[in-house]
This record gives structure tokens, C-alpha cells and sequence, in this order.
């Protein structure tokens, strides 16, 4: 069971807190939830709307269609009439709202609307959409916003303004009254929202004003366990706190930086003394840097000190990063830097999803050193990568790239708190010992590492010999080199490629669709609706890549389908480079929206019936 | 274990970086440091090459060009224990990391940065370091400078540096002082040390300097050091005129301290456990097993 | 007929400057020149050589063993002494200096030097290494410099410091009495290498006091058409300025800045009114920039108001780039990046070659846009290819990468001004149009370039429309997004593949040797002197690759033998990832010296016998 | 040709950013430039978007987060034709930016800075910008603000600024005032634009500024032009004490302003060609063909 909801407003009017409101009652209900959250690179004012996918199973994926749009301004209406399938909550005060008024629209999005509208021979208001709908097939519910506040206001002797911010919750009340859902569980999660008791109350009353009828009778499913809610950027923040981490450092960057304030707010943490066994604090220290130079330059710095060190940050800030990585490729420095994929070029789509950065954190920095690089899959992926990056990081003594995209950052799973898997995860800390050559040269390429603080040791960026002493001798290059490229030679004997793929489905399946990133998901969603026989293979570790397995997986496949969000299709490039093997098909998306596990479907229904290059373009 | 022996200098013969060196290493035996707490961070450039080229046994972090203060603030905030000094030179901290210059102001690490101002970029071949000032023509430029000069003092004090001074590379007794002074210093320090480049500079020679340097400390009523908040901006006013003070005259010597709280302090004030608990102070792990306690952290997410 | 020569000395004693008289003076008699610089990152002291070859045809290498060396120091001949075949030149004075007095040398290189004279047998002064060489039939020839020295000062009643400037002189002359020419060229290269008198004087006189029995006999070559001595700094230089460059900025770093010093000194530069025909001065604005960052983006601003801009850097300074790279791809820039590559990772060996930075400069900066990277394999090339760059900069409108290696930059050819091809290169400038869309969506994804100052007009960093205004429509983002990539695969269909690619040699020969870069020359010197009928195919335009040629030409080949300067094949991982081949054998260096023709003969042919990777190693 | 229409205007409402919009827009106008010839470079932020939303028919070139000042000097010293104006957020261009602001003092081109000054990064949802002062908890901080702030005034006339001033973003005739005497200013200006953020910056509001701010040339006496050489030390001494008074009483006014040769005449001097052959105003080529002669380089070439 799988019931699509969407909530839509002006960015700044609470839509973010109503549909954290909503899962989370819906969680308590015993539902599980996946939300992704879309908005402008603007504060206040834009369209901004959350897609949340109710299920009785763990679920990793939105829909671009949905059953239920919760609206209360005229936007949101236009924004997605035409992508809901069977109700439409709307406000009466909006109703005769014609397009033209609606500024924050942008004048390429109100024309097209204007023209499907008008070509359907309706008018170009919230009532001509609304009838657009209603002509195929879509319910539509009339909410009485400004009534329910008013009455609100005045039970609670407060100004209409403040009333007003319970816009929210009505449309909130309203889709949870069409659920046919008890409502205790909403107001729970109201009260565990909102600090303030005024807000409580305030929310509590608009829910109790707010009613439809029921129309999908969902049930209270019964819990076993506990459950988490997690966004992208908490489950990598929780993961880097587990993973050990003392030091972060960031400069702020959209959808990276919500990362590093969590981090920042848990400065303070928990820990076991190993000696003692007592629980006691322990420090992390985190760094707003004056820009990304600073940052990653900074976290290398800690490093070089012992401390599990670490920066957070999206394209334009990991461009800047480049020269920094390649100094700790040189100085063997184990720097985790993990990499939020947004739109690009440059400031491109600041606030939108992608995964265009994949080659270029391959081969970010001059000149030629061990990259390893992680793509996390979903959110549970998201934390245990926090700690995986960590630990290759500390075992090859590298840089380590941790990708992850605006499309899980901001997005959220509920799922049981053992899918985190927190007793299986351990921690490799790698070679630490006291020798005396910092960079001793060894058979496997990893070389001792000595702490500053421990021993006087030296670290350079130029060529060095085993004494970190700078050295332009010709044997000492061409031995020194090569020691730090084994150690990417080493990682890829000892990281078992099983580790660095997952495979999903039937491994005879003729079809095969090769994913990675947030796609997965929606790929597991969309096959599983399709009820086709597809083997799913996500690649997850891309430097070292898998890349004597991937050819035996994909030996005697019929089809081929690439699925990533990209134009160049990136990782099936990468694929090409290390096996030869090259996907049959593509389906690819570049709009800065996350991928429907819908429009996948039918994404790879168009494949298989042999479009070579299926290019989604779903969203608003 | 053995320590590692110090590289052979190839700094050009009579190069000021000599020293500054000399004084560098002077001034840590005399403090009496244990060397296995010492870090010199260094930029690129004839400068970043110095800790290499030290005969104490201490840490060396030859960094990347004009990035040195952010890897010794990473350094120094996951172990304060370390005394953390970083050598720049001009190009390298006023060029393309002024910004890391001015930025570091806010902070007040307890960092001491000694700036290598030789008015040159040496190690690519003598073009004009921002030091460098408007109108002069170096051997190596094509023609006179058309840039004004960054002021390193004036910087410092408006950037919020709380112990700025000046010495010269061949008064090494001076600059052993200034820098012992500046290490003792609670918070961030910057010496701006007059650093002739005869390779490179003809102008600004050890003649040239040693007919014009005087000492501040021998100006009768000079008191640089706030004793009281009020003081302060006066203070910071005539350590900026004092340091724009250059030509026939050009003095040496601490143009403004201030003691206020360090950025360790800071942190340790909002996160208490970071005296002892700091990231260098802990073992995170023990047998495999991750030791840091994130069930509050799950509670708070839970459903 | 080739001869290979070499003169050593301490940096900054004036090696470069002898090397480069010698040259000029064997250029007046009718030789051709193929010269390396090598040294270390440092100021005075270290040990510097320059090795040339010289020859009566054009040539494009040196190579690793030299005839005769010219030494005046001691290091020079520690260095050196194992890769002489008929002749040193050394120094009385130093006869007896023993290898532990050399402080200079790097503990690593004295203690090889030591190990070798003491297991022959030799002891380890100047004079132990002169026997080991005596004992291999080179010959020594033995000069008192000073004695010379003396002479010069006390004629011309100069302080012994000063006539001490002529010492290099004193080795050249000394070469060219081997050689057997006509003093003249020496003096009149003196001539023109000096401007005080003095120094004209004195340097003849030291020629005049030095002479030792010549040994190669050889004789003037009668000489037709203007010849040049063109390093890669200046043939850049120069062909930026022949291609109409309006703005330079930089920032110091080896090797590219002597290119950015040429063109500052060359600021104001002839040219011809397209209206009257009269010759009269422009300026070129160069700019010494704050930092890397700055000089792209100054570049890329000025490249807005029309003008052709372009910056130079280095590895390190490229990484810096990165962003400012992509913020030109986005808004449809043109603007040159020239790449001097040296040894990375990271400051790395910053005066020494390596050729480790093509994957990056394919994929630098995050996001995707059309990357054009054009990479040049000798000196013509290098001063035809910076108009090329220009010409696809801006018919493109797309940031484009000139990649130069240092082997180049600091390596000098002597060659007829005919090579420059001065009359055939011509100007394309694309589309500048006066339109209302500065980005108007196109067929071929050019869109009409406007100028800044012309008319009103917007360039944004976020994805825009077609007037440059910020968009986020999912419609507007999959057209925007593909026209700019369009753009790339226009490229592709309107560039030649014969014109990305060089062809040399038999195309029916069962081998050919893929290379791209300085390495070219040797190879092609290699091919020749192995005699054998091998293709070669040399890579020059990487993106957009030429992929479709490739395949055909490599065709039923029976060996393909990849030579290129980095550990991981780079070029061949771009050749499979485009066409799936991959290489039979690869010759390797990565040691930052250049490939010289004789290891590149013994590399192929190691690997013709079935070696699959070669790893060379020569170079002091 | 049509010139492109403004942008929907989405900065939140009661945004200081409108003021500076509106007296921009009314500084070009009175000033009666060329629209053809003005172009407004931004950095990222919500600054970043005015060049958008100017109803005036400019052109608008909104650059990278930090490095819009580079992007205006290669646009200025290529076309000096063009009148260049910047509109930089603080922590654009005194946060990632601040090597930027300092270099450009250097080179004093004929640029006019317009700083909104709001004590937070908007766009990035409100973290202290490098102007926030020290202890201050603006609503979006966990905690107060543990570093110092950078005073831009100071931190301009320390850098080269030949024209430094303050103005507000609520008193849009003052504001618009300073914009037309900054363009006018032949060399580089700053103007710090105090600009309250209503969204996140509930400190520094419109009430809080509206009592403290007073004006510099009420006050009597005051004249920050440099006339005289000699007077320029003692001009900018007194521009930076002027510059540190924040409290209850805010200046707002011309701080310091010098008159000395600007970038573009600095370039004529070494290269006359550049007044009327400077980069935009030659043709490099006629019907493909190169017009430039290279027949002297390769003369110097010629062996
Ligand atoms: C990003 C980057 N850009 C440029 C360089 C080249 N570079 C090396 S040293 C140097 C300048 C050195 O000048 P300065 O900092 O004044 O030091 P000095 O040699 O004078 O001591 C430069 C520009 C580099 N290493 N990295
Ligand atoms: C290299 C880089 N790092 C970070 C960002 C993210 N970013 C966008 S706007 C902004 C800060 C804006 O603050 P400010 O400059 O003060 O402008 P305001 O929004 O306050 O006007 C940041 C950090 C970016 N765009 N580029
Ligand atoms: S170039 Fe100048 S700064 Fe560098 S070592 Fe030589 S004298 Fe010293
Ligand atoms: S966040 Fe602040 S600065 Fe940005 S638009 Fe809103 S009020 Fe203005
Ligand atoms: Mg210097
Ligand atoms: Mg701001």
C-alpha cells in the first residue's frame, strides 16, 4: 500500500515544519514515510512544496504523481493540478485567484500553465485548474482557511496574523481527516514539534476545526521497534558523530551546510571512556571557515593531528577544494570531504538535486594521487558511508569523497532504528605506529603514520622522501609516486567489490539496470511496481571501481539500462573506462528534481520498448 | 626513534630568511619548548622552505601557497597543546591569502605568525609582492610597480591581530625578542619582519634598512600594551600611524597588544569538556568498537 | 646527424644563458636545436643543466645519454658522468673535490654516486667519476678555468668576482672548439646576448683564452629562409598575441609566468587598421592578479565586453580554476586557460614535467558544460594552437584548455619562421550578433553573442533563460542545459577528426604508438632511429575526442604502444572510455624529466619484446 | 534590440535591499549615464540578485559567491569606457571575498563597491556574516557569535580606498546621494550600506539603527578629502578612529576620500595606446584575417 501527498506554499510559511508534522504522526500511526522537500534559492516568498510517500513498507522514493495535493495559496495549485490523481484540498479564498496575479510564479512556468488551461477551454484561475482536474477525475475539497483561523483567533484571543501561521496544519488536518486516520497521533506530533505551549494549542485547535471526510481509510498498523525519522544531512552528521569525528570545518552552502550546524548543536557529546568504561563529554570542534579554501585546508590540518577530520560542502564550494585535496593526496592525509551534489555549472540550481559531479570528483585536484570515492544510496547508506569514509580515509591515508545529493540531504526516510546498524559498524583506524620515517616505503604502499604532537615528523607539499623532507631526485620520484598510487592498487584488493556494489533482484534476469545515488530508490520502487523480472545493481564505491565484478554481472544481459541523473550519463561512462562494458540504454534526468519511481517506470517501459535514451523531466 | 635531520638550506647566499631562522631557533631553545609540541606551519615560496631547514627537532608543516593559517588553526583547535607558529612570506600571506590573513583576525588563536616581507615573490623569480610600493622598480620588474602596498601592520591591527610588531631580519637579538614575546603572547600574533632579498630586491637592502630602522621601545613614553578596555581604540589609532610610518625613518619594535580571551577559551567556554576532552585528547574507538554514544542523538529523531 | 650536448652548473651562475648563446651561435652556422632546461625549485644553488641536441634537420627531443658534457663544478660531474658517451669537459680546480663536499647534492642522489664509483672500484672525487668514465672510452678533457679567469680579469682590470661570470662562457667555448666550427658564431651570439659592452668584451676574450683540439670536425651548414629559437612560453605568447589577445592575467607560477612577463613587456604590440591599412599601436592589458582566482575571473569579465581573454597557469593554479572555469562554461564564456603541466600532486616537483593533469583539465569543475581541451606536442604547435584555442573559445563560446607541459615551456626548438605558418592561420570570432536572446536556443546550441556595452544584457551563474534572468523551470532547466551541451557535440561534427589527431608514419604498419604532448618528439625521433615501420598517432584535441577516428586507424593492429608522462595512462583511459581500445603496452615516465628519443627507443623496444608496461627512469 | 525586463523581485518583504535598489536605480538616472555603458556585477547572496531586479535597462553580470570584484576589474580595464558598479554582500565580499577587497585597494580602478552590510549570510539562511559583532546571538545562531567582526570602513582605508563612506539602507536620498558620489569619484569607492535583514538579523533592525545613526556632515568640522599630500596620513587616522565609533551613535557619511591616479591612467602611463586602443576598441581581425603584427617578436626571435 503506497498513498502519494503534497503539500505546497510560499517558502517562509511553514510547509517544511506541516509535512515534518504530518510523517511523523503518520509514523506514530505505524506508516512509513519518504518526503523529499523542493524549493527556490530564496527566502521568502517562492514556491515551495513537500512530496511524501505513505507506506505500510520501508519505502525510498516519491512519486511524481500524487493522490492527495494539499494547497492553501493559488500557486501550489497551479504548480501541480495536473500531477495529482485523485484529490485536490484547496482553499475558498483563493478560488477566483487568476494566474496573472500570482508574481512568484516564474513567466515561463504561468505561460505553459496558461496554455494547458486554455486549450482545455478553461479559464486561466485556481477554479479553471481545479476544473482541469475535476474533468479527470480528481476530487476536489474546499477548505475554509480563513474561516477555521478566524474562529481560531478568537478562542484563543490572538490577532488573526498569528493565527494565520496555522495554514498549515489546517491543510495538514484536512489530508489527515482523508486518510480516515485517528487523530491523537497528530496531535502528538504537534506537541512534539512546537516548544512554545501558545503553538500547541494553537495547532491543536485548528486541527479540531479542521475537518473533511474520509476518504481512503487507512488503519493503525501495529509497531515493532523504534523508528527514526532522518533527513540526508542529520544521518550523515549522526554518522561522522558515531564515526568519531573531532573536527569539522564548512563554509556555509545549500544543502550541505544543515550538516555541519547539527554538528555544531551536538558539539557536546557522549563517550565511553575505553579505560573506565564511565560516559562522559567529549568535545567536537566545528569551524565556520571564512570559505572553502580555509575549510578543507583546515580539516587537513586536523588530521594531520590523529583527530577523525572532516569538511561538508556542494559544487561550487568543492571546486575550491581541489588544490587541498591534493595536498593531503600528497601528504597521505586521511580527510574525509563530503560532497552534496546540487545543480550545476557554477551557482547553477542552488536548491535542486543532481548527480553531475561524479567525474569531476574523480579527478579533482592536479596531478595524480589516490581518490577513493563513496556514493551513498538512500539514507541509511547515507549514515554507515559517514563512518566507511572515515575508515578508508584512515586505513589507505587519502582523501575520501563522500557523495551525496540535495535529493537525500533534503529529503527524509522513516525507518527502524536497526537498519542503522550500529553494533555491526566498527572502526579501522589503520596504521598508527612510531617509526621513524613518516613515509616509509612499503610493499602495500602505506606507510606508518606518526601524529603531530607525537614526534617531530615533516610533511610537504613537494615531492618528499621517506623522511618528508622535499626531494626532487628522479628514483625517490618515480619510488614515492608509485608508493602512494598502490595504496589505490591495495584498497582495490582489499575492499571486496561485493562491498562496493549492491545487487538487487534476480541475478538471471536478462535485463539489468546499473544505478547509483538517490535513483536507487525510486529504480527499487519502480521495478518492484513494474513486476518484471530486473536484476538492480547499485555501484557504491566508484574509486577503487568494482571493476572485475561488474563484468561478470553483467555477462549475458539482454539490456543493459543506465539510470542517473545527469546528462552524460557519468557513471556509465566511468563503467566504460574500467570494464568496456557500455549500457544498452539511458534513462537520464537533469532537472534538478529528484526521479519519481513512476516516471522511472515508465522510464524504463520506454526503454525496454526501445528508446535508446529516455530523458525524464518530471517535477515543477 | 630518530629524529629527522634538518635539509640542507638553499636559500641564496646573504638572504635575510637566514635570520630569521636563526632567530626562530634561538628563540624556541630559549623558551625551553619541548620540541615535540612545536609546528611550524610554512606557505610556498623561499620562506615556506624554513622549517625544513631548522636545526631544532620540532614538527614542520610545509603547506600550500597562501593557505598556511588554515591548516595551523585546523592544527591547533584539535590540539592545543601544540604551539603552532607559521612562517609566510609576503606574496604567500598578503597576496593570495590576505583573505586568510584579514580572516584570522577575528579568531584570536593563540598563533604566532612571523611574515616574511621582502617585497618580492622570491621563489618565482622577483615580481612585486604587495609589499612592495607604488613606483619602485625592482631588478626583476619590466617596470616601476603600479600597485600600492598592503601595510602589513595597519592590517593586522584593523583585522584584529592582538599583538602586532615589527622586526628585521639582521637584528637577530631583536627578532629572537619580538618573537619570543609574540609566543608568549596569548592569542594571535603578527611579526612583520623586514626581510632584504638580495637577489631579488635591490631597493630595500640591508643598507637601505640599516640606516633607517629605529626602535620603538627607545621612543620615549611608547606603550603599545591595553591595559583597559577604554584604551583600546586610541591605542589601535597610534599603532596605525605609527605603522605608516616608512621612509627616512622606519621603526621596529610591538606596535599594539591587547589581551583578550583566545579562541581555545572561547570554544571551551561554550563546550566545557573541550579542556580535556578536546578531539586530540580522545581515543575514539577501542578494539574496533566506536566509543562515542549517539543514543541521545537517536532519541531525538525518533518516531 | 644528431649530436647531444650538455652544460651543468649551480642555478643561478648563468647556465641557462650559455646554453642559449651556444645554440644561437650553432643556429648562425646552419644547426637545428632541440633544447631542455632542468632545474631545481630553488634560487641559487642547486644544480642546474641544460641538454641540446643538435642536428642539421629539424629536431623535436634530447635524449637521456649525451656526447659531450661541459662542466665547470663538481656536481655537474657527479650528476652526469654515467650518461657521457665521448666527452667531458670538467674543471681543474675540482679534480680532487670528493662528493661528500657537495652539499648541494641531495642526500639520496650522493649516496647512489658513492655506492656506484666505490662497487667499480673508483674513488668518490670528481676524479673517481672521470676514471669510471675514462674506463667506459669517454674521453675528459681537462680546462683551467682559472687560469682562464685570471687572464680575462687582469686584461681587463676587473675584480676576479666578475671575470668569475664568464665561467660558463668558458665551457661553451671550449664545446665549440670540440666541434670543430668557426668561432665567429660564437662571438656574434655573444653580441646578441649582451647589452653592456663589458660583458661582450669579456665573454669574447674568456672565448679567446679557451680552446682545446676539436673532435667532431664539423662544418657550416649553408642556410635558406629566417629561422627562430622559440621556447613554449614564448611561442604561446606569441600566438596569443598574433591572435588579437585584448587582456592577459596571472598569477606567478612555474612554468607558465614568463609566458604572462612576455606578453606584459610586449604590451603594446603593432597592428593594422582594418579601415585605413595603417600600422599603429593597441594594448594588451595584462594583470599581475591577487591570486588564481581572480586571474580566471578577471578573464572571464573581460572576455564579456569582447575582447579575447585568456590567463596561464600552472597545476596548482588551476586547481583554483575550477570554479571560475565553470561559471564561464555556464554563462558561454569563451575564455583560454593555458595549462602549463608540471609534476603534481599538490606543489609536487613545480619546475620539473609531468603530463598527470589531463583527466583533470577534462573534467575540472563541478557541474556539466562543454570542456574543450586542445593539448600541443611541440613548439609550433604551441604558438599556432593559442589562436587555435582562441578560434574555439569563441565560435564555441565555452572555456577551452590549452594544455602545455613544462618540457615544453622551458625547452626551446630552433625552426624556420615557415613552421609558424603565419599566413595560413586565420581568425574565427563565432557568432556576435545583435539579438534580443544573449542565450536564444539554438539548433546547434550557439546562441547569438552579445557584448557587454553594446546593449542591456544579463549573465547569471544560475541557470537562466534565454535573457540571462535566473530560472529554476524544470522545462527551461532540460532545454538550457542541453543547448549549452550541444554546443560540445556541434564541436564534434563541425572539428575534423583529422584535425584532432596527427598521423605520422606507415598507416599499413601492425604497430602504432599512441602519445600525445612533448613526448611526440620523441617518439617520432625514437621511430626514426629504431628504423622500424611503425604508425604513430599523436592525440592534440582531447575533448570533443575524436572518436570515431580512432577505431578506423587502430584497426587490426597487432601492437598499440601507449607513450605518455604519468603513472596512469591517462590518455589511454580517455581513448577506451571513448572507443573502448585500449592499448597493448604502455612506456611510462613520471619522474619529471622529459622523455628523451633513446629511452623512448629502448622503451618500444623492450615493449615490441613483451614487456606490457615500461616504466622509464632517465633524467638527472 | 529589446531590452530584457527586470526580474520578479523575491527578496523578502521589508528587506533593506530594496532601499539600496531604489537608490541605485535613482543614483544612475540622475547621474543620466548610458544604460548601454553601466554594468552592475554581483557576488551570490540575496545582494547577488539586484543587477535582476533593476527596473533601469542595464546590464547585470551576477558572478560567483566572493569574486565579483575580480570580474568588474577584467570587465573595467577592458572596456574603460563602461562605469562599473558592484553590489557585494558581506559575506560575499568580506567572508570568501575579503582577498578581493583588500587586493583591489592596490589598483584603485575607477569601481564603485556597494557593501549590504547585514551582519548575516541570507541566503544561506542566516550564519554571522564577518560584520557581526562579537557576543551578538542573532535569531539563527545556536550560540553568540564567537568572533570578532571586520569593520569594513577600517578595513577599507587600510587597504588603498580612495573614497570611503557608510550609508543606510532606510534613508534611500542619503544612500542615493553617496551612490552618485561614489560613481562620480574618479578611482575605487566603497560604500558600506548599513542594510537591516528583517528575516534573520533581529538585532541590527530598522528601530535599533534608526536611533543611533547620525550624519557625518552635520557634524561640524568634518572634512575627510585628502587635499595635500602630507595630510593623507593624519585624513585616513581620522577616518579609521571615525570608522571604529559603533554603539549609540552610528556615522553614516563620506569617511575618507583621496584623489590620486586610478588603474586605467596607471596603464595609459606605461602603455599610451591604451586611451584609444585599449582592448574593446580594436578589431582583431578583417574577414579572418589576424591584424595584429607579430613581425617585430619575431625579429627579436630570429637566430
Ligand atoms: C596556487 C599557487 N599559485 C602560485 C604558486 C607559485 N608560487 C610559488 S612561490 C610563490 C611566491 C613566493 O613569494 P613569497 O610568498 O613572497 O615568498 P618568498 O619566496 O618571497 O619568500 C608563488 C607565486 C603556487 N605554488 N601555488
Ligand atoms: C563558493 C561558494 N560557497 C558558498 C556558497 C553559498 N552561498 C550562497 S549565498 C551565501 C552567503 C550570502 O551571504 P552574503 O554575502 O552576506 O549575502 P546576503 O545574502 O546576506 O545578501 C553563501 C555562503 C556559494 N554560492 N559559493
Ligand atoms: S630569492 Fe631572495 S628571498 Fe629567496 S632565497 Fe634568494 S635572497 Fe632569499
Ligand atoms: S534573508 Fe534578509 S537579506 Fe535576504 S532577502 Fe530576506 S531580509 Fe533581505
Ligand atoms: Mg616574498
Ligand atoms: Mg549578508
Amino acid at each position: 500500500m503506497k498513498i502519494s501527498w503534497m503539500i505546497g506554499g510560499a517558502q517562509g510559511t511553514g510547509v517544511d515544519t506541516s509535512a515534518n508534522i504530518f510523517g511523523n504522526a503518520l509514523a506514530e500511526a505505524g506508516y512509513y514515510i519518504y518526503g523529499n522537500r523542493e524549493y527556490y534559492s530564496n527566502i521568502k516568498g517562492r514556491h515551495s512544496y513537500f512530496n511524501l510517500t505513505i507506506s505500510d513498507k520501508r519505502t525510498h522514493s516519491i512519486r511524481q504523481k500524487v493522490e492527495i495535493l494539499a494547497s492553501f495559496d493559488a500557486e501550489t495549485v497551479f504548480q501541480h493540478f495536473d500531477d495529482v490523481t485523485k484529490v485536490i484540498i484547496y482553499n475558498t479564498g483563493v478560488k477566483d485567484t487568476s494566474i496573472d496575479r500570482v508574481q512568484s510564479m516564474e513567466p515561463e512556468v504561468a505561460e505553459r500553465v496558461k496554455a494547458k488551461l486554455k486549450s482545455a477551454g478553461f479559464d486561466t484561475t485556481v477554479g479553471g485548474a481545479l476544473k482541469y482536474a475535476e474533468n479527470k477525475g480528481v476530487k476536489t475539497i474546499e477548505v475554509n482557511y480563513d474561516e477555521i483561523l478566524k474562529k481560531v483567533a478568537s478562542a484563543m484571543s490572538v490577532p488573526l496574523s498569528v493565527a494565520e501561521r496555522g495554514k498549515n496544519t489546517a491543510a495538514i488536518a484536512a489530508s489527515y481527516s482523508l486518510l480516515g486516520l485517528n487523530r491523537s497521533h497528530l496531535f502528538n506530533a504537534i506537541k512534539r514539534t512546537f516548544r512554545q505551549e501558545t503553538f500547541v494549542k494553537l495547532n491543536s485547535l485548528v486541527v479540531e476545526q479542521t475537518s473533511v471526510p474520509s476518504m481512503f481509510n487507512l488503519n493503525e498498523i501495529p509497531r515493532e521497534g523504534r523508528r527514526v525519522q532522518l533527513d540526508g544531512n542529520t544521518a550523515v552528521a549522526m554518522g561522522k558523530i558515531y564515526g568519531g569525528i573531532g573536527f569539522q570545518s564548512y563554509y556555509p552552502i545549500t544543502p550541505a551546510s544543515d550538516e555541519s550546524f547539527y554538528i555544531e548543536e551536538h558539539q557536546e557529546v557522549l563517550y565511553e571512556d575505553p579505560e573506565t568504561g564511565d560516559k562522559r563529554k567529549r568535545t567536537i570542534v566545528v569551524v565556520q571557515a571564512e570559505d572553502e579554501l580555509a575549510a578543507v585546508n583546515m580539516a587537513i590540518g586536523a588530521s594531520l593531528t590523529g583527530v577523525r577530520a572532516a569538511t561538508a560542502t556542494s559544487g561550487p564550494g568543492f571546486s575550491l577544494m581541489a588544490e587541498g585535496i591534493g595536498w593531503a593526496g600528497m601528504n597521505e592525509a586521511p580527510v574525509v570531504v563530503t560532497f552534496y551534489m546540487r545543480g550545476g555549472p557554477s551557482t547553477g540550481l542552488p536548491t535542486r538535486t543532481s548527480q553531475s559531479d561524479l567525474l569531476f570528483a574523480m579527478h579533482a585536484g592536479h596531478g595524480e594521487f589516490p581518490r577513493i570515492v563513496i556514493a551513498s544510496g538512500d539514507h541509511a547508506e547515507s549514515f554507515a558511508d559517514a563512518v566507511l569514509a572515515f575508515n578508508l580515509a584512515e586505513r589507505y591515508q587519502t582523501p575520501v569523497i563522500h557523495l551525496v545529493e540535495k535529493a537525500l540531504a533534503n529529503a527524509y526516510s522513516i525507518m527502524d532504528v536497526d537498519e542503522l546498524g550500529l553494533d555491526k559498524i566498527r572502526a579501522e583506524r589503520g596504521k598508527i605506529l612510531k617509526v621513524d620515517k613518516r613515509f616509509m616505503v612499503t610493499d602495500d604502499g602505506i606507510s606508518p603514520r606518526i601524529l603531530l604532537g607525537e614526534h617531530p615528523i615533516f610533511y610537504t607539499g613537494d615531492e618528499h622522501n621517506e623522511e618528508g623532507h622535499i626531494s626532487e631526485d628522479v628514483e625517490n620520484r618515480t619510488t614515492m609516486y608509485a608508493k602512494r598510487m598502490r595504496k589505490l592498487e591495495t584498497a582495490d584488493r582489499e575492499i571486496p567489490e561485493e562491498e562496493r556494489i549492491k545487487v538487487f533482484g534476480n541475478p538471471n534476469s536478462k535485463i539489468a539496470i546499473i544505478t547509483w545515488g538517490s535513483p536507487k530508490g525510486s529504480v527499487l520502487d519502480a521495478v518492484e511496481d513494474l513486476g518484471e523480472d530486473i536484476e538492480v545493481i547499485q555501484l557504491r564505491i566508484f574509486s577503487p571501481f568494482p571493476r572485475k565484478l561488474i563484468p561478470n554481472l553483467l555477462k549475458g544481459k539482454e539490456a543493459i539500462i543506465d539510470v542517473e541523473g545527469n546528462y552524460e550519463a557519468q557513471a556509465a561512462q566511468v563503467m566504460k573506462e574500467y570494464t568496456g562494458i557500455e549500457p544498452t540504454h539511458y534513462v537520464l534526468k537533469w532537472n534538478g528534481r529528484p526521479m519519481g519511481s513512476d516516471e522511472v517506470t515508465e522510464g524504463i517501459r520506454r526503454a525496454l520498448s526501445g528508446e535508446r535514451k529516455v530523458v525524464l523531466n518530471g517535477g515543477a | 626513534m630518530a629524529v629527522p635531520k634538518p635539509q640542507w638550506n638553499d636559500w641564496c647566499p646573504g638572504c635575510g630568511d637566514f635570520g630569521i631562522l636563526n632567530a626562530e631557533q634561538m628563540a624556541l631553545n630559549e623558551l625551553g619548548l619541548n620540541p615535540n609540541k612545536v609546528v611550524i606551519v610554512s606557505g610556498i615560496g623561499c620562506s615556506g622552505k624554513l622549517p625544513h631547514f631548522m636545526r631544532n627537532p620540532i614538527s614542520g608543516v610545509h603547506t600550500l601557497h597562501g593557505r598556511a593559517v588554515a591548516f595551523a588553526l585546523g592544527i591547533k583547535e584539535s590540539n592545543p597543546d601544540l604551539e603552532v607558529i607559521v612562517n609566510a612570506g609576503d606574496g604567500d600571506q598578503l597576496g593570495i591569502g590576505v583573505g586568510h590573513f584579514v580572516s584570522i583576525g577575528r579568531r584570536n588563536p593563540d598563533i604566532t605568525l612571523i611574515l616574511h616581507d621582502n617585497g618580492v615573490y622570491g621563489l618565482t623569480k622577483g615580481q612585486a609582492a604587495p609589499t612592495l610600493r607604488k613606483g619602485v622598480k625592482t631588478k626583476s620588474l619590466p617596470r616601476p610597480n603600479i600597485n600600492d602596498n598592503i601595510n602589513p601592520l595597519a592590517l593586522a591591527i584593523t583585522s584584529g591581530y592582538t599583538f602586532v610588531a615589527r622586526s628585521y631580519a639582521y637584528d637577530v637579538k631583536h627578532l629572537k625578542d619580538i618573537i619570543k614575546a609574540a609566543v608568549q603572547h596569548k592569542g594571535l600574533s603578527l611579526i612583520d619582519v623586514l626581510q632584504p632579498c638580495p637577489t631579488y630586491n635591490d631597493i630595500n637592502t640591508k643598507e637601505w634598512y640599516d640606516k633607517r630602522i629605529y626602535k620603538l621601545d627607545s621612543e620615549p613614553g611608547w606603550d603599545p600594551i591595553v591595559k583597559r578596555l577604554e584604551e583600546k581604540d586610541e591605542k589601535m589609532a597610534k599603532g596605525l600611524l605609527r605603522a605608516m610610518e616608512w621612509g627616512d625613518r622606519i621603526p621596529i619594535g610591538i606596535f599594539y597588544e591587547y589581551n583578550t580571551s583566545t579562541l581555545e577559551e572561547r570554544i571551551a567556554e561554550v563546550s566545557p569538556s573541550y579542556k580535556t576532552m578536546g578531539p586530540a585528547n580522545v581515543k575514539i574507538e577501542k578494539e574496533g568498537k566506536l566509543l562515542t554514544d549517539i543514543e541521545d542523538l537517536i532519541k531525538e529523531k525518533e518516531v
